[in-house]
């Protein structure tokens, strides 16, 4: 749902751009480098590593890994292709993490992403982090080879806090389960 | 009240009100407690606004909205905690809200229930408890539960990640079944008294019950359509009993489902050549509609890929199935993410719009008419009364 | 608090405003009119009558009361002189009824406001509708003659969904009591 | 797990991993579960950030945010639903929460509870249950919920509105009191073991316990300022046992409370004759605050009148309490509402602005160094570690 990335919501309600970049517009405007213009916040845009500088008072972190290029608190990092949440990594959580508090469900939806640093495809595991309320930040919403409830492993509309003490959702990560045998949806 | 510094509050109160009857004041002292009630019937054009709130979802709401009125749309809301399904009868005084709590909001016991609402007060008048904890949590949509057989029956869909479909009895207000559909998703009313559910290989499974909830029949069809190379969206428009389901990729695949067998019928495109090479397709989160005359609403955007199927769009495109024909195209004022047409005298399309805004529409001549504001934080699912 | 009034919180992160009235900005600056410039949002400005055209997308009221001017879906109508929370007006009820299925409070904060139509002050009773969850429609605050919470009586930081089935708040409503005795604080 | 649709997440996933160890993948399969735990000690620059939000009263939450770090400022958070209270022990490592639940999120049987947490592990270790129904509630507040005596006993704030302070004995997990406040509010930590309130005819209450939490003391002292004319803020700054609470006008009430009996102290006034004339005031809602050496800060707005004493301000002025001077005053390059400044080697200025975004400064000079954004709907009340 590309009108969520960037979009939190009850901003919709009277919104300020006053003192900061947080005009929708010029997030739009900043995701629509590379892509059509007829679509100004194509989810694509930002896995194409066109993306712009991210979520406004979120500070850049990296994995910290040898070729894991890219910024995990921003929407186009690699491995958030089929992400649809907020990024743990702007949670107290990291890429890979979930939050202090939380539960790392063990029941997951799977996103099929291109590594740029390697151009191999690897299989990432949306491990939802749950138990405590949403967490509000870096709201991101991507949906390479995402498919409906019926392929629900790889459906992100789910909530896949499934498994856990709670089933409240606070936080989404993209883990690294290996390589994908070919390029096709799993 | 043992605290002295409150009794000031009323003492002042009686006071101040004794002396607006003594002063000449312009304004009369008024009444409380004062609480609103919606009167019968309900405006022909109201329609249920179904919050999918992310940054709390356990505290959602469902707004019920008279969009022509020229004030008082919001006419009230119901509480909808945590991945909730909602759904209005149409043959009794009653909304339905399928729910879940913990006893200490976020965490501790877990508790699901249905809860009934009385249409006019918008109390809770009953619940009933749902065993198991395995009510299916998904992005607000409407085909997690639905109504059969004229209401009678409430079919709920469940998801641990194991699947079923519970039947519920709404004049017992009993669960009487659960028929577990491995694979599949979601409730599709079909036939007398059944539902079908999509498959992740493309098929439909397709039950069957009787008025004890017993299942009388129930199969899986072939496979229908290609997952891999076009997905239907799991949101079909029902025109009579024939339910519509466009694909990713533009095309509108019918089935049938008056019978207890579901009948794929032959799909048509959505698109002429020139669409198709412009990759036109249908996006967004509700991406179709229907209207009372069963035109067929389908939002589309341009330039559509891998992954742009959630976007929205920009312009909604109008169809008669009868004829397969496109009547025509309205190009929104703003970029759209969901689609609802409200029913009635003079029909109105609804547009839940990238700023989480509703813009509304006539549905005969696709003419702008006005933006209804702030009704929910993210207003993902619109159900019209129809 | 000034700075809540039309800035419906979530808001403030990514905030649009691209298709409609909805900049800060420019709310600010419709409720700047006729006062001091350095301070953009003063709340008085409101009841001064110089306000603007309102919440977008709410349509107007009246309350179809003479001698009661103004529009009951705006935060300047007189009666809203020290009201904190979402206005009843845009959420199912009206300036002195609670929304359908909330229950009102019998306990309330009061304030006392002067009716421009007959150039008295009325005593103005707050209460609060309970028992759902936020109405999240018209947040307005105003604060003229509020008191700390220690003269509660007169205080709108409280929750006064008080002596109700649930102490949850939903909005608020400006109830007329009568004629204040006199222009003074109660 | 009954669906076999399923088994073939895991399949894949081992599948996956198999071969990512035989091709020569780049990147390793990475560890599930894993979960984040703070280290000890926490940063100095920790900031409590509690989010007072009102679209979403019941599930609201205080965030964990180090607002020096270079990256990865925000450390988690704890849920805190419905007005909750909430403090963090320095002595202990434990975190408190005072918040009421309902058995069906908005509505049905209600309870309060005192959650204690674990510093490191951000879960809940420990609940205290709140009896009677009487927790007050309030948009969020400091003095709702003190530590006394190096950190053994927690007084709460009680309303109904009949309001009372609650005295808890954190070891022993026990209410050991209850005292009646009437006409007054809130607790603010006074002499050895104890707490004053605030009262509405301009005086205060104080009281004094035992280590039974028996009332070894208590007085109500005569009034010391005027409500009508000039109130004092309910959110004093303590520098040392001596409390300053500003007024609406911008004077400056210092009260002794190192003793069983406060000792209100002669006020002095923020203001220049210039600075009174402009109507320069104190206004916002954390409106003041002190740093390590005993400056208080205070957050000022030009032209105030009636109702701005809550719409925050342009600058901050920076006070020394024992010479009565202003040491600088500091322009904000964004409309602020609530401040606050951290601990440690190098302060923090914290504001939360106008937008909701917090800007963070140099204490000492007054620099605008960054804005931290979106860490809360409301960022209301900001608690340094101090």
């Amino acid at each position: 749902m590309k009108w969520l990335d960037g979009l939190t919501v009850k901003s919709s309600r009277h919104l300020a751009q006053s003192t900061s970049r947080r005009s929708l517009l010029t997030k739009l405007g900043m995701f629509a480098v590379g892509t059509a213009a007829s679509i100004p916040l194509l989810p694509v845009a930002r896995a194409s590593g066109t993306g712009g500088p991210g979520y406004p008072g979120v500070a850049p972190q990296t994995s910290g890994l040898p070729g894991d290029p890219g910024d995990p608190t921003q929407c186009e990092y690699w491995r958030y292709c089929a992400i649809d949440g907020f990024l743990c990594s702007c949670c107290g959580g990291t890429q890979n993490s979930c939050p202090p508090g939380t539960e790392m469900s063990p029941l997951t939806w799977i996103g099929t992403c291109l590594n740029p640093a390697d151009g191999k495809n690897y299989i990432i595991s949306y491990n939802d982090c749950c138990g405590k309320t949403s967490c509000g930040r870096c709201l991101c919403n991507r949906n390479e080879r995402d498919t409906p409830t019926y392929r629900v492993q790889t459906n992100n509309d789910t909530n896949w806090c499934l498994g856990t003490e709670s089933t409240v959702y606070t936080c989404s990560t993209g883990v690294v389960l290996g390589v994908a045998l070919d390029q096709g949806a799993p | 009240m043992k605290n002295k510094a409150f009794g000031c509050i009323y003492s002042l109160c009686i006071g101040a009100v004794a002396l607006a009857q003594t002063v000449n004041a312009e304004l009369a002292a008024e009444n409380i407690p004062n609480v609103e009630r919606l009167s019968a019937p309900y405006s022909e054009n109201l329609l249920y606004v179904h919050d999918g709130d992310f940054e709390s979802i356990v505290a959602g709401k469902v707004v019920l909205l008279d969009v022509a009125a020229s004030s008082h749309n919001y006419k009230g809301a119901l509480d909808a905690a945590q991945f909730p399904s909602f759904i209005a009868s149409k043959r009794k005084d009653e909304l339905y809200v399928a729910e879940t709590f913990y006893s200490r909001g976020t965490r501790g016991e877990r508790t699901d229930v249905l809860t009934i609402y009385d249409k006019y007060s918008l109390k809770p008048v009953a619940e009933i408890p749902l065993p198991g904890g395995k009510r299916g949590m998904t992005v607000t949509h409407r085909y997690t539960m639905q109504l059969i057989d004229d209401d009678k029956y409430l079919l709920l869909f469940n998801f641990t990640p194991a699947a079923s479909i519970m039947l519920i009895d709404l004049q017992s207000r009993e669960i009487l079944n659960e028929v577990f559909i491995p694979g599949c998703s979601l409730a599709y009313p079909t036939g007398e008294r059944g539902f079908s559910s999509l498959c992740g290989n493309g098929s439909m499974f397709s039950a069957q019950f009787d008025k004890k909830g017993r299942v009388t029949h129930q199969e899986k069809l072939q496979p229908f359509f290609s997952v891999a190379k076009d997905p239907l969206f799991d949101k079909p428009v029902y025109v009579g009993a024939n339910a519509y389901f466009p694909s990713y990729k533009g095309q509108l695949y019918p089935v049938d489902l008056s019978g207890k067998t579901p009948q794929p019928k032959t799909p048509w495109s959505l698109l002429s050549a020139e669409e198709e090479t412009a990759n036109w397709r249908p996006g967004g989160w509700q991406i179709a509609t229907v209207d009372d005359e069963g035109l067929i609403y389908v939002l589309m955007h341009k330039d559509g890929l891998d992954g742009s199927h959630k976007g929205g769009g920009s312009e909604v495109w109008v169809y008669e199935p009868s004829t397969q024909k496109r009547l025509k195209k309205i190009t929104l004022r703003n970029w759209g993410v969901s689609v609802e047409v409200t029913g009635g005298k003079t029909q109105y399309l609804v547009v839940t719009n990238a700023d989480m805004q509703l813009d509304v529409y006539k549905a005969n001549s696709g003419e702008w008419l006005k933006m209804i504001g702030d009704v929910a934080a993210m207003p993902f699912s619109l159900h019209a009364i129809r």
